[in-house]
């Protein structure tokens, strides 16, 4: 197993390259980070060809995608236009740690960006997947067990209804009735955005405060997903042999609930799982926007709106590598819940 | 204990085929019947619907109209130009119809290609598969469908299908839809399969000198089925959102053309103010994710037998 | 058992994020002054006494992408700009200029700008300091124009400074400006902004380029009526009131600036009054924010809602290039009900790219709805309907028109609008709509609009408001293979209307100059190479707690730090 | 002629004439054991199956015992061929299933089936009884039509003692009997002439075993069938079998008439093997002296050089350590691999 860990730990070297070669080709695709830069007016062509030389946005692709791994300190670049090299390169590269800096925020550290939203997003993000992980625990294994009861339909219903309507949908509705209306009925009333309140500042209460409407939002929207794959392996699960094996050896109904069906209905879920969470740190785009948490899928979105390449390049990276490192964990789990697979 | 002590009349059950008895199960299933039922009826509305109102008139815009509540006229209420909701939700059914299942078909399709063969063969080649998966759920979807958009921005010819033209390629978002969302069940199709591929069973096929792809799509697949369908119908209300922002972003369905989808993204800032811009089309998709939800569950029961469904 | 440590590890991650997340930032508003902030405001203060402070909240809907003025062209970080980093002068709400950091503005009859109006001279106040107390000097403006112009700092526009031919500083109190050329647009171009020397110039010396400068981000060191104390990107910017303003103290203690990037969310906001000011509001939501007490202001800043077509002789389609076709298409769209009607009559239909600006020739009026004469006038151009198709035809050609535009909610609307009224009129519509980003991009970079990919477009640009210069139409910025950064995206060349517009901007004298453009939007409003559609003032919502607010198109808080705050 | 430790093989065929069904010689079973990261190279490797030769006749049962682990049932799956062989000759009627491809392979499959160990895991839980025993009978394309097929299936039903009524059924619904059954008409379906009894009756209750078992011979002797019948437990395996062969740690260490065997073990693992068989006659239980084996069998990755027993074996001498001991007869067809006999 060790091996097999290490093994697959180099196969990411090359994969990694490679996913960074093709995402930086699709970045330089995405859109013109001179267009507009933010504003409402369309950048002067006389600026738009500075800056362009500036920013090294004049070089080849693939010279910026070598600089952008390797560095350019080692060299000297153009900036005034007079077609002499004479300022050396201050970037450092990739591979030397440094994600150079932010096209949107000049000058700022990509790795600096990154890092004042990453605590935000997993306080919002895993906070979510718990609640979603246990929700959808009690209310898979519950419709399972009481399959084709009315709470199983009704369950369903409505977690379909979370699933089927976009995201925006929920947080909105949820917004209008326990923030607006609750305000307007004279009930106690819940913050629709931000993370704290200016007048009593971050406190942790008011961030527990402000996290209520997005955590149960991100909840209701995937509760559908997990609580319907729990349910049906659970069913799988519940009618084999060894499970009847089990009841007819007289275990107790939760042992057996537990211990034996949940085991081996996880894989599907251990999956979809380890898929989700290397999402966890890339955030929630919609309601991270909606309920203005400043988070990693609002960075995301600002930034790759803003073709701003260090910076988006250092988040995908950032979910790459996660996503590799937790497909890992999710084959070790499997071989873990299924001693018979083994990679080897 | 189990199959042994059955009354006579148990046993003497005629003789049924494999498929005669999995719609005897499905027969059985109330709430399968009414997915099904309900599937035909959204079918008809959308299809058949398309005889009582014309495309143009979905489309007919009155700015003095706009945002008015469901009323005699417009049943289910006007936009905020002042078309026709019901119109609107005939037309965009058609759309959302067609995207939103044959779009988590191509999904399902891909993704237990991968993940069975990955899962089946196991070494150089699930090396490989996983390795792309990876690769692509780095990429996240909506980073590749911007791109993609600029690519395609505009360029996408139409398609006329049973005598009316699809602004926008349906095709198009279909197979883009399709490809930029098949790794999750790749990965699931792939984890049932090194389980199950260990079953005694699968040896004794082998044994039997059955054929390499009924071991895999005969024996192995009907075992994974359950997480299949799950994904497959979450599949179908994905597609139908996908949709919209596909459209969103330039790329696919081309306004005015009506769907589901956009649709409720045009309900945006409405969710207070008009709620039937997006009551009306909220709902068919959710009864249409909620009756292929009811169709695969009865579907799932079908086929296990062992489900004690019935 | 297996399982518990699966719980303590999940409840100590989400613990140490809240943690992290708590801490991270500070606990306001006892605000722990930074390090390097040195006199500094009632940071100190009691958590009780916090009820006393008045705390306005602003709702940004976009986060300024950095602070120093130079470095960004987005609307957010300029007009936040108002608080906490003064202009030379400002335009107040009849948008006529104070002085802000000047004593007066400089003027032929005050010597401020030469005879032959190349050089422009400022007297600064005398009683102009930074927030920590360090006098504002000619030095300052001296050390600003180095930096903008120096190819080692990537800031966003060099322009206008890019046009001086010198500048001088005689004295601490004088700066002079020499021009290569007569300027016409000093007074709305000049001086958005001063770098501090005492503090950017050691990071320069260091480092060789400010783009790195710690001030860029957090410029805790400013010169208007608030000053920055922390920026948390993605949740808040807080701005407190700046003791040593010499335009007086602001009554209001502080400012903070929420973060929330969706404009119904937003809306939301302003309704539970989480926020107290909000700008960028859909017109669909004005109705409702009023119901809520909520206070609606429209400034006009130079926007102007419009259509551009594709006219390049080879590439645009042919029907274009004929002004009787174009003037049928501005004749045949209803632009009345829609503003009546969509926009809820809270605006006009726009004549010229210039409404709402001293520029535009008063005696324009919009295009009307005439259907009838819209299709005379195809019916002359030899657009007829040969084939009975319901489209018009010519040569062969069909005059189906591609018409492409942004994702925004209004101009989708109006969009499905034109495409069922220029139909009436043998005109048929295809609509695209494009991610704004995508949309504006060059033409090197495939932008739609930049390579004509569509006939005509939909959009709104502005010109150096409140001035009225754009290049948008010069022969020389027309894109191309060879000049990928050209801004004239219609391709549009007249020999007469260059020259206009090359004359205008020499024109120091303002009546001289207003002639000029007289003529200008008489050509281009007659030609129909630009069709009005609305005029796009800059809405803001006013929380019923703020008091005495008025707002400018170009400098909207020219008078904050006279707004209050009643409970 | 193939040898294989300096022993001519043909010396264990049957003493009659007629040709043996099913011949194994040399058969070796390696699992690699491979070391390095990007580049992989075999570092070792499980021995399963080391060296294993033998021939069962036609209409003869010979038993394969030997506790768990110590490779039967990698030597019932390579026979197969369900495990590619590392080395060695399996020819079964005649025909080479290390070379045979495509149709050959597909014939040889036809004559020689299997029977599982765990008749829960062995039959597809999502396949009706009939689908599960016509499986053979499509494969091998034997019938036309359904219906033929349905009635084939039927007959086998009921040559396993299940009724015909049961064919729509589904697994789960029988007992673990009745799916062995079941197992055992799938396995009969092809109407093979060699089966493979992989432990059929161990996942069984014991009042279920001679049920199965004495299924199983009145199978042989109606259809003519030839058995390897692989076990652990010894008495069920001298009710069935005519000869039977003792494996240990991937060699065989023994071969002879079962009687022969049972009365007269040679091989100092077959001796412990036997004294832990209870035994019906008290006075005869009495008599037998349980010898306990010391220590566990040793990792077939790395088994121990000459003798592989000799870290247990209780008559352990100088040479077991140093040689492999020869596999010869030690008279009257009985083979025995030890250096003290």
């Amino acid at each position: 197993m060790t091996r097999y860990v290490i093994r697959r730990l180099l196969q990411a070297i090359p994969l990694l390259l490679f996913i960074s070669m093709v995402l930086f080709v699709l970045m330089r695709n995405i859109g013109d980070p001179l267009a507009t830069m933010g504003g409402r007016r369309v950048t002067r062509s006389s600026d738009r060809e500075r800056l362009t030389r500036q920013l090294g946005l004049d070089k080849p692709l693939y010279v910026q995608y070598f600089y952008w791994l390797i560095g350019n300190d080692w060299t000297k670049m153009d900036l005034d236009g007079d077609g002499v090299a004479e300022t050396p390169g201050r970037m450092r590269g990739v591979l030397r740690g440094d994600f150079g800096t932010s096209l949107v925020n000049r000058g700022k550290p990509v790795l600096e960006v990154i890092w004042e939203r990453l605590p935000n997003t997993l306080l919002l993000m895993i906070t979510s997947e718990v609640v979603v992980i246990l929700c959808a625990l009690v209310v898979g294994v519950y419709s399972a067990l009481r399959q084709y009861s009315l709470t199983d339909q009704i369950v369903t219903t409505i977690s379909f209804f979370g699933y089927s309507l976009p995201i925006f949908f929920i947080a909105l509705l949820s917004i209008y009735i326990f923030a607006v209306n609750f305000k307007r009925w004279g009930l106690p009333y819940l913050p629709a955005v931000g993370m704290f309140d200016p007048q009593v500042g971050k406190t942790p209460s008011q961030v527990i405060l402000h996290m209520v409407l997005p955590v149960f939002s991100l909840s209701f929207i995937y509760l559908a997903a997990y609580s319907r794959y729990i349910r049906s392996t659970m069913l799988e699960v519940l009618s084999q042999d060894y499970i009847r094996t089990a009841k007819s050896k007289g275990l107790p109904r939760r042992t057996i609930i537990f211990l034996h069906a949940l085991k081996n209905a996880a894989l599907p879920i251990v999956t979809v799982v380890g898929l989700d969470l290397p999402f966890l740190l890339a955030g929630a785009v919609v309601t991270e926007r909606i309920f203005a948490w400043p988070g990693m899928g609002r960075l995301f979105l600002d930034h790759v709106s803003r073709a701003d390449t260090p910076v988006v390049m250092g988040i995908l990276m950032l979910i790459s590598i996660a996503v590799i490192v937790f497909q890992l964990i999710t084959d070790i789990m499997y071989a873990w819940l299924d001693p018979r697979i083994r990679y080897d | 204990m189990v199959g042994v002590s059955r009354s006579v009349d148990d046993l003497l059950t005629p003789p049924l085929t494999l498929r005669q008895l999995m719609w005897l199960r499905f027969r059985r299933h109330k709430m399968a019947l009414f997915g099904v039922a309900m599937l035909i009826l959204l079918v008809i509305y959308s299809f058949g619907g398309a005889f009582f109102f014309s495309e143009a008139y979905a489309n007919t815009t009155n700015t003095k109209m706009r945002l008015q509540p469901p009323m005699a006229g417009h049943p289910f209420g006007t936009d905020t130009v002042g078309r026709d909701i019901l119109a609107r939700t005939i037309y965009g059914g058609q759309i959302s119809l067609i995207i939103g299942l044959t779009a988590a078909l191509v999904e399902t399709i891909i993704g237990v290609l991968v993940g069975a063969l990955a899962g089946y063969y196991g070494g150089l080649l699930d090396s490989v598969l996983m390795r792309v998966t990876e690769a692509m759920l780095s990429v996240p979807q909506l980073f590749l469908l911007i791109v993609m958009a600029k690519f395609f921005g505009g360029q996408i010819p139409d398609l006329t299908v049973m005598g009316r033209t699809f602004s926008g390629s349906v095709i198009v978002i279909i197979s883009i839809i399709g490809v930029t969302s098949w790794m999750y069940l790749a990965r699931i199709v792939r984890a049932e399969f090194l389980s199950l591929k260990e079953n005694e069973f699968v040896l004794a096929a082998r044994a039997i000198g059955t054929p390499r792809w009924q071991i895999i799509f005969q024996h192995i697949l009907p075992n994974s089925i359950a997480p299949i369908i799950v994904s497959a119908t979450l599949g179908v209300a994905g597609a139908i959102g996908t949709e919209a922002y596909i459209s969103f972003l330039g790329m696919g369905v081309r306004p005015p053309t009506a769907t589901w989808g956009n649709m409720l993204d045009g309900a945006y800032n409405y969710i207070e103010t008009a709620p039937w811009l997006w009551i009306f089309p909220g709902m068919l998709i959710v009864l249409t994710v909620l009756s292929i939800n009811f169709v695969g569950d009865g579907l799932r029961d079908a086929l296990d037998p062992r489900s004690r469904a019935t | 058992m297996k399982r518990t440590w699966l719980y303590t590890l999940l409840a100590a991650m989400i613990v140490s994020a809240l943690l992290l997340t708590a801490c991270g930032g500070p606990q306001p508003p006892a605000t722990q002054a930074p390090a390097e902030e040195p006199v500094e405001e009632p940071a100190e203060e009691p958590a009780a006494e916090s009820a006393a402070r008045k705390v306005a909240t602003f709702i940004w809907t976009q986060e300024f992408d950095t602070l120093n003025p130079y470095y960004t062209n987005m609307w957010f970080s300029a007009i936040t700009q108002q608080l906490w980093n003064a202009w030379a002068w400002d335009y107040d709400d009849q948008n006529a200029p104070h002085p802000v950091l000047v004593a007066e503005m400089p003027s032929e009859d005050n010597g401020g700008i030469s005879p032959d109006g190349s050089v422009i001279t400022m007297k600064l106040r005398d009683d102009i300091v930074w927030s920590d107390g360090t006098p504002i000097t000619s030095e300052d403006f001296k050390f600003t124009y180095e930096m903008v112009v120096d190819p080692n700092n990537a800031v966003a526009s060099t322009y206008p400074l890019d046009l001086l031919v010198s500048l001088e500083t005689p004295d601490e109190r004088t700066v002079v400006m020499t021009f290569e050329e007569p300027f016409a647009s000093w007074q709305a171009t000049l001086w958005h902004g001063l770098m501090p020397a005492h503090i950017m110039r050691p990071v320069f010396e260091a480092e060789g380029t400010i783009d790195g400068a710690a001030w860029n981000l957090k410029p805790t060191v400013g010169c208007g009526p608030f000053v920055l104390t922390d920026w948390e990107s993605g949740s808040y910017a807080r701005f407190v009131a700046n003791e040593n303003y010499w335009l007086g103290k602001p009554k209001i203690d502080e400012i903070f600036m929420r973060f929330v990037p969706d404009d119904a969310s937003q809306v939301a906001a302003l309704k539970t009054g989480e926020g107290d000011l909000g700008t960028f509001i859909a017109y669909s939501d004005i109705p409702t924010l009023e119901a809520e007490g909520v206070n609606m202001i429209t400034v006009f800043s130079g926007y102007n809602e419009g259509w551009y077509f594709y006219l390049d002789p080879e590439k645009g389609h042919p029907a274009l290039q004929d002004a009787r076709v174009r003037q049928a298409l501005a004749l045949g769209f209803d632009r009345f009900s829609l503003n009546e009607d969509l926009l809820l009559g809270l605006t006009e239909p726009a004549a010229t790219y210039w409404d709402n600006t001293p520029w535009v020739d008063p005696s324009i009026e919009p295009w009307p709805y005439d259907p009838e004469r819209a299709k005379a006038l195809l019916d002359e151009a030899g657009w007829i309907d040969t084939n009975g198709d319901g489209v018009r035809d010519k040569d062969g050609v069909e005059l189906v028109l591609t018409y492409g535009t942004t994702t925004r909610e209004i101009r989708q609307d109006t969009q499905a609008v034109a495409q069922q009224q220029l139909s009436e009129i043998g005109v048929k519509i295809e609509l695209f709509n494009y991610a704004s980003d995508i949309f504006f991009s060059s033409y090197g970079e495939g932008g739609p609009a930049a390579t004509g990919a569509n006939d005509m477009f939909e959009y709104s640009t502005v010109p150096n408001f409140p001035d009225g210069d754009t290049s948008e139409w010069l022969c020389r910025e027309i894109p191309s293979d060879e000049s990928p950064d050209g801004i004239n995206w219609p391709a549009y060349c007249d020999e007469e209307l260059d020259a206009l517009f090359q004359l205008q901007v020499t024109q120091v004298d303002f009546e001289e100059r207003q002639q000029t453009f007289y003529q200008i939007t008489r050509k281009i409003f007659e030609e129909a190479l630009w069709v009005g559609l609305w005029q796009d003032p800059d809405i803001f919502a006013i929380g019923p707690r703020l008091k005495n607010v008025k707002l400018s198109g170009a400098t909207p808080f020219f008078n904050i730090q006279e707004w209050d705050l009643t409970e | 002629m193939n040898t294989y430790d300096g022993i001519n093989l043909t010396a264990t065929a049957a003493a009659d004439t007629a040709p043996p069904l099913v011949e194994i010689q040399n058969l070796v079973k390696h699992f690699p054991i491979t070391r390095g990261i990007l580049i992989q190279r075999q570092v070792g490797a499980v021995q399963a199956v080391d060296g294993v030769s033998f021939t069962i006749t036609q209409g003869e049962t010979l038993g394969l015992v030997g506790e768990s682990g110590c490779g039967k049932t990698t030597a019932g799956r390579t026979i197969l061929g369900l495990y590619p062989a590392t080395a060695g000759v399996v020819r079964i009627d005649g025909q080479d299933l290390m070379t045979a491809k495509g149709a050959d392979m597909l014939a040889i499959r036809r004559k020689a089936q299997m029977i599982f160990q765990d008749p829960f895991a062995s039959l597809n839980p999502r396949w009706t009884v009939n689908a599960i025993i016509s499986e053979p009978l499509r494969v091998h394309k034997l019938f036309q039509s359904e219906q033929e097929r349905s009635e084939r299936v039927r007959d086998l039903l009921e040559l396993v003692g299940l009724s015909p009524r049961l064919a729509n059924r589904f697994p789960h619904e029988f007992s673990g009997g009745q799916r062995q059954r079941i197992g055992i008409a799938r396995a009969l379906a092809s109407d093979p002439e060699f089966i493979v009894c992989d432990e059929p009756i161990s996942a069984l209750d014991v009042s279920i075993q001679a049920q199965v078992v004495n299924l199983l011979e009145d199978l042989q002797d109606q259809l003519g069938l030839t058995y390897l019948f692989i076990a652990h437990d010894l008495s069920m395996v001298r009710h069935i079998c005519d000869r039977v062969a003792v494996m240990y740690l991937g060699k065989l260490v023994e071969l002879a008439q079962k009687d022969e065997l049972y009365e007269n073990p040679l091989h100092p693992y077959t001796q412990a093997l036997l004294s832990a068989v209870p035994l019906p006659d008290p006075a005869a239980a009495r008599r037998q002296r349980r010898i306990i084996l010391e220590g566990d069998v040793p990792s077939p990755s790395n088994p121990p050089p000459g003798c592989r027993f000799h870290t247990r074996c209780p008559r352990t001498g100088d040479r077991c350590a140093e040689s492999e001991p020869v596999w010869r007869d030690a008279g009257g067809e009985h083979f025995v691999a030890c250096h003290s006999v």
